[in-house]
């Protein structure tokens, strides 16, 4: 640590003896970091360690309490983005920064626009826009409004938005939480080559092997300190998740043999449209059986999502069919469906999974509130429902553990259990898991992890759907790929690879892999 | 956690409070200016609303209404919608309550007044259905759609005494509503009349609390209101409760509309909201949207036009009211003017002790 | 059949149009106001409020300088001191906007009243102080069907034609515009590129304000010459619905103040209409015509519109 | 006094009684006090303050009518004097006295100068809300352009529209503009604040057709051309609001009304109960067409007259119902002239 002290010409990024308290937590206590021109460096730590908070500050966002910052050597005093601009930085928020309704170039130019006199000048925009696009292989569509764009272009115009100001030390605050792998290896890539020219990165990730296979040097924060300083060639993802949690985690879970029972959820000939009106689900087909765990891979956008939303009741299914142990619950409503045992843990948990501004025990009870025991007559049995809350947090572990907090006030890892804990406690039947570990620490997606295969083992039928292969392979017993609202192909995790599931991922169908045919 | 309770309620009737001594002291200059004692003016205010038996009551009766249409203001916005129309409705209820009181004769009044309420509170259910349901259905913003249908019971009401429910050569009325369908007067002073309308207005703001705060309707309302989307993956029907909440948001305002033809008027007026339905708007966030909250913040409109009427007699002329008023209500909306000051010290505190 | 042939005779009448433009231009400015200080996420309900103080203000200082113009540029100071104090409520104290919107309604309302014997001697309405004179377009003027709409009208029907197109171009074409669309959607990525959030904010709502009150400006010296208390009856209120039935958009806030406009002209025709006969106590209910029409195209036609996503919701940092 | 919502400053039956008070209050040496009603449930209340500190209290406006036979019997000892106030049929209040007018005999005589006036051959008329009173104008207009029409073979057709409102003025000018638009050249009006828009309309007409606004010259304007376009005012004499482009108004004296009612109080010649002020009394009549007068011709004032005369003897009556007025004949009438 004390390495870079006399020469901190060195570094491009020195950040020193940081203190950031907030009304309950100190977020950042004495945080050092040290980051080398031209290399990648990760920021690794628990959710809630204060990754993000101390980033925040790197960029003017929230001001520290104490400590000092050195840009290239420099002691500088950062009150706002416009003075880490102004230092070369750039940041790509963990929560995107983009304007919906404007378009790509719009976004990107925000705040430092070509003009002439007071009017934009759009047609320079562009033009600098798509040479720096080009420059550096970062694809987009520069007319299209963000609302219309997918993820994995989102974040490469969070990324153009940075070097379009002239960042040299661009913060990637986890970037890969929302990309598929596809998208991931190509954001590698574009990492790759702005270290080649030249620029510093940093890089927050939950994922161990994307910190492994990306960057040169790693912070671990733990609680607002930070614990270990690493090189990235002389650890191993073991080493860094003990750093993490301070104990040894399992990176992949146990899982019991399979016992599949009796057909739980049956899709015939499945046909739903998206918000355009475009048919996103094309006439799939498929089923799940009791204490099962049918995995859906697939890039995101390829009708997972309202393939999902037609199951669980919040979308209209055009046509085809759904059975639920033999009744046909095509299009029946949401309130339907959980009577008759479908859960479901969402895959936007905050826009879908929680009323934000209720606290938690009002959430614990969501599609359940009108039955008892919760509700007598119409009127909601207070005393109970607090205590079953109680226990519920308890159970599950949620942090902290007072259901009257709001469920705004939880982290996002605490957010995501008392999802968990109000679905898994209705005693399903089916249980849908949409993106269920996305942005969360590997302590809680070991959590999460186990908790998919208790279910699975008190017989429940199971669907995951899931951008990450790993995921996938080590939950599943049998996996199906989407692409392009068609289901690929169905295979088992034990006989296929990440190779032959990417392909399908890409639009290949399984027959014509097997066949050789590509 | 009784603590944290003791501590909303007394800053939640700290800003107001401030907020009308600080609008006092800024309409003092103003009553300086035109070369009266504001003095003499606030004890003028103060004795015309609260003064005499008389000044008392008249206050209470114009609480009354504002009561219920800050209730329904407020239960709009709980169920997330902006219902801007609350005097449209009022005016609907007290139309309807009208025409169904002048027919109940026959009736003893308990039935009569019964019905009488119940059509008041139907006709402003349905009027602010309409907006509800178009919201629902069409997606029309209600701020639109109520505004518009403001107007549309504007007109209509008018129309209607001046043409088919006139009645007399020289007020743009409607009959008078049968005796078994008058609120009995419990207390009189001279002309001044107390009917039990305030209790049921009172009532009405306690079983909205618990319709909010102990039935799974009110869990549902809040839902849609804060999050549509969760609510929705919750099993709750957003269209049905929109308008559910539109509802019963209009039945309030109605309801107020019914008990002034009930308990003071006795007929239609096309003129008898005059703005209370707009004054719910205030009278609810001062309130802050809960429904005792909203008790008290119709109460003190209530005593400050009560008081406004006497403070004529000492020359001072009925717009200062509305200046207090206005002044009142905004340092209510800037709130934090005095929070600030408040919660910096606590804030404070509490990071230095964690 | 006189009905279709008397909404013919409506429509073939140039007068018409120059009804709905005169009905429609307070409306215009107005919903322009309330396009400028939404669409940087600051509700503004106040336009009532900000149009009769603007009202007031043009036809107080007619009176005083004799001068109609410097009636309607006090009037447009007297909207940015409106608006000053919504935006200084609402952007700087995080107030309610809607609660502070409805306090300065009050407040105009209150204060326009209470002026009204000090500077006039008398409560209520003041005499015809006079009024900003029409102005002829010379060549315009001698088109047939055309010169009778606008060949003759209120510079400031022309000058809220303008504001639209001006507004359009200044919020769709501008940095600024840009800037202020970005904040009202979005406040915090606009705050993480550097754009002082406050400064826009504040921007837009003092510009709602100056709008905003030329509109009451062109009520009191634009078309009556006097003031009369509460005389906006409720204007500011439209306007905000014709903003939202705009979208949110100067040109779409535009057509629906149009559409307003021409439906509250053609209430007008209809019962001055020399052919239809319609006995004179149903002719009331034809008031209701521009309200009913709205609540058709709002739920018939324009459905959902969709508010910048941050509109009401202060920005706080901490 | 109490006013009703309208309050003072509505150059109409508030601003005219409290004048009359006024008038009363110098010549007999006492004092006058006002309160002003914020809304219609603000009646009861002040009109119960001002009788507990007023020997005479004055109610005005048809709004305040309830309120006042409420409060009147719990004061038998005070006087209150009812503006434009009918009492409640069968019932008797001695300390009450109130004042109603017969509006439809001052419109008839507007109708009556307008119907000879207009070049158009369509006159206008705008109401606010169908009120009794402003259908009481309606009916004499009605009446009074009929009369003239028959009397002088002239087809005249009357445009009738109601802007629902009596404190818009702006909705008063694009109905007035409407109604020029379809061919009216004179417009009576009976619709409070909003005639200040009818007749701002008149004259912003007048004046763009004169290319003039100064009375002069709108009145050389009217002599050249043989045409006008006239506005015709309501309830006080309106025509100097806009000198030349008012024609005449239709006046009704409240504030004779309320003269009255102080003196006998204070002569203690009170006496409760009706009264009915029309022409005969002075209660009601055509302004003096202090600008316009010499723009109509003198036999149709001489008619005028003439028509006053036959009222006041109760030869002609003037409908004051709709039924009145439908089956409204024409009488023969025969100008000595
Ligand atoms: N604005 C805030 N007010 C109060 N507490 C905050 C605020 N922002 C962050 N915190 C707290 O500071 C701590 C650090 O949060 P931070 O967001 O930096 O974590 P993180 O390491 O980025 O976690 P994650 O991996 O989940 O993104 C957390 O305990 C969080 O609750
Ligand atoms: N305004 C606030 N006041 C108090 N606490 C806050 C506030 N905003 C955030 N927090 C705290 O911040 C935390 C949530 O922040 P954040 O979503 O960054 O958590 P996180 O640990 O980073 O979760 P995620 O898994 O989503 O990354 C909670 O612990 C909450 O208590
Ligand atoms: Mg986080
Ligand atoms: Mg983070």
């Amino acid at each position: 640590m004390a390495a870079g002290i006399e020469n901190v010409k060195d570094y491009a990024v020195v950040m020193r003896g940081i203190t950031k308290r907030f009304p309950n937590v100190v977020a950042n206590d004495h945080v050092d970091l040290f980051v080398k021109k031209g290399e990648i460096h990760a920021i690794v730590g628990e959710n809630g360690a204060g990754k993000t908070t101390l980033m925040n500050q790197l960029y003017g966002l929230i001001n520290p309490d104490e400590g000092e910052i050195y840009i290239n050597g420099k002691k500088v005093n950062i009150k706002n983005p416009s003075d880490a601009i102004k230092n070369g930085i750039g940041m790509v928020h963990q929560h995107f920064m983009l304007v919906s309704n404007l378009t790509a170039v719009e976004n990107i130019i925000l705040g430092s626009e070509p003009r002439k006199g007071a009017v934009l000048d759009i047609k320079k925009a562009k033009k600098e826009v798509k040479e720096l696009s080009e420059r550096y292989g970062l694809y987009i569509d520069i007319e299209a409004k963000i609302e219309d764009t997918p993820v994995g272009m989102q974040q490469r115009i969070e990324i153009l938005k940075t070097l379009y100001r002239g960042a040299e030390i661009l913060i990637l605050d986890e970037p890969t939480a929302v990309l598929t792998p596809q998208e991931t290896e190509e954001l590698f890539e574009i990492m790759r080559k702005l270290k080649e020219s030249g620029k510093t990165i940093i890089f927050i990730s939950h994922k161990l092997n994307e910190v492994m296979e990306i960057t040169d040097t790693i912070t671990v924060m733990r609680l607002g300190k930070v614990t270990g300083n690493l090189k990235t060639s002389q650890t191993n993802p073991k080493e860094i998740a003990k750093f993490m949690v301070g104990r040894d985690v399992l990176l992949r879970v146990e899982k019991k043999p399979k016992k599949p029972k009796h057909e739980v959820l049956r899709v015939e000939n499945l046909w739903v449209k998206d918000n355009r009106g475009l048919d996103a689900v094309k006439g799939i087909s498929f089923n799940v059986r009791a204490g099962e765990i049918l995995g859906i891979a697939g890039v995101a956008g390829n009708g997972q999502t309202e393939l999902i939303e037609a199951l669980t009741g919040l979308r209209k299914a055009e046509n085809g069919k759904v059975f639920l142990l033999n009744d046909e619950v095509t299009n029946k409503d949401a309130r339907i469906l959980r009577e008759k045992g479908l859960v479901h843990i969402p895959e936007d948990r905050q826009k879908h999974g929680l009323v934000l501004q209720f606290p938690g025990y009002y959430n614990v009870i969501l599609g359940r509130h009108y039955k008892t025991p919760f509700c007598i007559d119409g009127f909601l049995d207070m005393r109970y429902i607090i205590d079953y809350s109680k226990k519920l947090f308890e159970d599950f572990d949620v942090r902290p553990k007072d259901p009257k907090i709001l469920a705004a006030n939880l982290s996002g890892g605490n957010q995501q259990k008392v999802i968990l804990a109000r679905e898994m406690s209705s005693s399903p039947i089916v249980s849908i898991f949409a993106q269920p570990t996305r942005g969360l620490d590997i302590g809680a997606i070991e959590y999460i992890h186990k908790n998919i295969l208790k279910l699975r083992d008190e017989d429940v039928a199971i669907i995951l759907v899931s951008m990450e292969l790993e995921e996938i392979f080590s939950l599943s017993d049998r996996i199906i790929v989407m692409y392009e609202g068609e289901i690929m192909g169905e295979v088992m995790p034990e006989e296929t690879s990440y190779e032959e599931v990417g392909l399908m991922m890409a639009g290949s169908k399984l027959e014509m892999i097997r066949s050789g045919i590509k | 956690m009784k603590k944290r309770i003791m501590k909303i309620n007394l800053s939640a009737f700290i800003v107001p409070v401030m907020s009308v001594i600080i609008a006092l002291l800024i309409a003092s200059v103003v009553i300086l200016l035109i070369g009266k004692n504001p003095l003499i003016a606030y004890y003028e205010m103060l004795k015309g609303a609260f003064g005499s038996s008389q000044d008392f009551i008249n206050t209470i009766v114009k609480t009354t209404p504002l009561i219920l249409t800050g209730l329904a203001v407020g239960f709009g916005f709980r169920a997330g919608v902006f219902n801007i129309g609350a005097e449209g409705q009022m005016s609907m209820g007290a139309l309807f309550a009208t025409i169904a009181g002048m027919n109940l004769g026959g009736f003893p009044p308990y039935i009569a007044i019964p019905i009488t309420i119940l059509s008041g509170m139907l006709m402003g259910a349905l009027w602010a259905s309409i907006a509800g349901f178009l919201k629902a259905r069409t997606g029309a913003h209600e701020v639109i759609t109520t505004i518009m249908l403001n107007w549309i019971s504007y007109y209509l009401g008018n129309y209607m005494v001046a043409g088919p429910l006139s009645v007399g050569s020289g007020t743009p009325k409607s009959p008078e509503i049968a005796a078994s369908a008058k609120l009995p007067v419990i207390i009189k002073s001279q002309s001044i009349e107390l009917t039990p309308g305030i209790f049921i207005a009172i009532l009405m703001a306690i079983v909205i609390y618990v319709l909010l705060e102990k039935t799974s309707t009110g869990y549902e309302i809040k839902a849609v209101g804060f999050n549509p989307y969760a609510a929705e993956y919750g099993g709750i029907s957003i269209a049905k409760n929109v308008v559910l909440a539109m509802a019963i948001s209009g039945a309030l305002a109605g309801l107020a509309g019914a008990l002034e033809v009930m308990g003071l008027h006795y007929r239609y007026l096309g003129t008898l909201t005059s703005g209370k339905g707009f004054d719910g708007i205030s009278i609810s966030l001062i309130g802050q949207n809960h429904p005792i909250g909203i008790i008290f913040a119709a109460l003190l409109i209530g005593s400050l036009r009560t008081g406004s009427n006497a403070m004529q007699f000492a020359g001072i002329p009925k717009h200062i009211v509305m200046i207090i008023q206005g002044i009142v209500i905004f340092l209510v909306a800037a709130d934090r003017i005095v929070k600030t000051i408040l919660t910096y010290r606590k804030k404070h505190k509490a990071g230095v002790e964690k | 059949m006189t009905w279709i042939i008397s909404i013919l005779n409506i429509f073939t009448n140039p007068l018409f149009y120059k009804i709905t433009l005169t009905a429609a231009t307070p409306f215009i400015f107005a919903a322009l106001g309330g396009v400028f200080s939404e669409i940087t996420g600051v509700v503004n309900i106040a336009l009532e409020g900000i149009m009769l103080l603007g009202a007031f203000v043009s036809i107080v200082f007619t009176y005083l300088t004799g001068s109609p113009w410097i009636g309607v540029l006090m009037a447009m100071i007297s909207g940015l001191g409106m608006a000053w104090l919504h935006a200084w409520a609402s952007i700087k104290w995080y107030g309610n906007q809607i609660v502070s919107g409805t306090a300065l309604i009050l407040l105009a309302q209150g204060l326009t009243g209470f002026l009204m014997e000090p500077i006039f001697g008398k409560p209520g309405q003041t005499d015809f102080i006079g009024r900003i004179k029409d102005i002829k377009i010379p060549f315009v003027k001698n088109i047939p069907f055309v010169g009778e709409i606008i060949g003759e009208l209120n510079p400031l029907v022309f000058i809220a034609i303008g504001l639209v197109f001006f507004s359009w171009w200044f919020l769709y074409k501008t940095t600024m515009g840009l800037r202020m669309r970005a904040v009202g959607e979005n406040p915090e990525a606009a705050d993480t590129l550097g754009i002082n959030v406050y400064k826009i904010r504040y921007f837009g709502v003092l510009m709602s304000g100056i709008l905003a009150s030329l509109g009451g400006a062109f009520l009191s010296v634009g078309e009556l010459g006097q003031f009369k208390e509460l005389m906006t009856g409720g204007r500011g209120f439209i306007a905000l619905a014709a903003m939202i039935l705009g979208n949110w958009n100067p040109i779409g806030a535009f057509w629906a103040c149009l559409l307003f406009g021409a439906a509250e002209a053609m209430n007008n025709q209809l019962q001055s209409s020399p052919i239809l006969q319609i006995s004179a106590s149903t002719k009331p209910l034809f008031n209701m015509l521009p309200f009913i029409v709205t609540i058709i195209v709002v739920s018939g036609f324009i459905g959902r519109t969709r508010a910048p996503a941050a509109d009401g919701v202060p920005y706080i940092k901490d | 006094m109490v006013t009703d919502t309208g309050g003072l400053g509505d150059k109409s039956f508030n601003d005219g009684t409290w004048a009359g008070i006024q008038m009363a209050v110098e010549e007999f040496g006492l004092e006058a006090n006002v309160i002003q009603s914020y809304e219609q449930a603000d009646y009861i209340p002040n009109l119960t303050k001002a009788a507990q500190e007023a020997d005479v209290v004055f109610a005005v406006g048809f709004m305040m009518t309830d309120a006042l036979f409420k409060v009147a019997p719990q004061f038998p000892g005070t006087y209150f004097v009812g503006i434009d106030i009918t009492p409640p049929e069968g019932s008797e209040y001695p300390n009450v006295m109130t004042f109603t007018f017969k509006e439809n005999e001052a419109a008839f005589l507007v109708g009556y100068v307008a119907a000879a006036m207009t070049k158009s051959n369509i006159v206008g008329f705008i109401g606010g809300i169908p009120i009794p009173p402003v259908e009481r104008f309606r009916y004499g207009f009605e009446a009074g352009v009929k009369t003239y029409s028959e009397l002088h073979d002239k087809d005249v057709q009357i445009l009738k529209g109601y802007t629902m409102v009596f404190d818009d003025p702006k909705k008063g000018k694009d109905l007035a503009m409407s109604q020029f638009a379809e061919g009216a050249d004179i417009i009576f009006h009976a619709s409070g604040a909003c005639g200040n828009g009818v007749i701002e309309a008149a004259k912003e007409k007048f004046t763009a057709l004169a290319g003039t606004s100064d009375l002069a010259g709108l009145i050389d304007y009217y002599w050249k051309n043989g045409t006008g376009l006239f506005a015709m005012g309501v309830d006080a004499d309106q025509d100097y609001l806009a000198p030349g482009a008012v024609l005449a108004s239709a006046m009704k004296r409240v504030d004779m009304a309320a003269y009255y009612g102080v003196r006998d109080a204070f002569e203690g010649t009170f006496e409760g109960g009706m009264k009915v002020l029309g022409l005969k009394e002075k209660g009601v009549g055509i302004s003096p067409m202090k600008y316009t007068k010499g723009l109509v011709p003198n036999s149709v004032i001489a008619e005028l007259y003439y028509i006053i005369n036959l009222v006041n003897e109760g030869i002609l009556s003037i409908p004051i119902t709709q039924e009145e007025l439908d089956s409204f004949s024409v009488p023969e009438i025969e100008f000595p002239f």
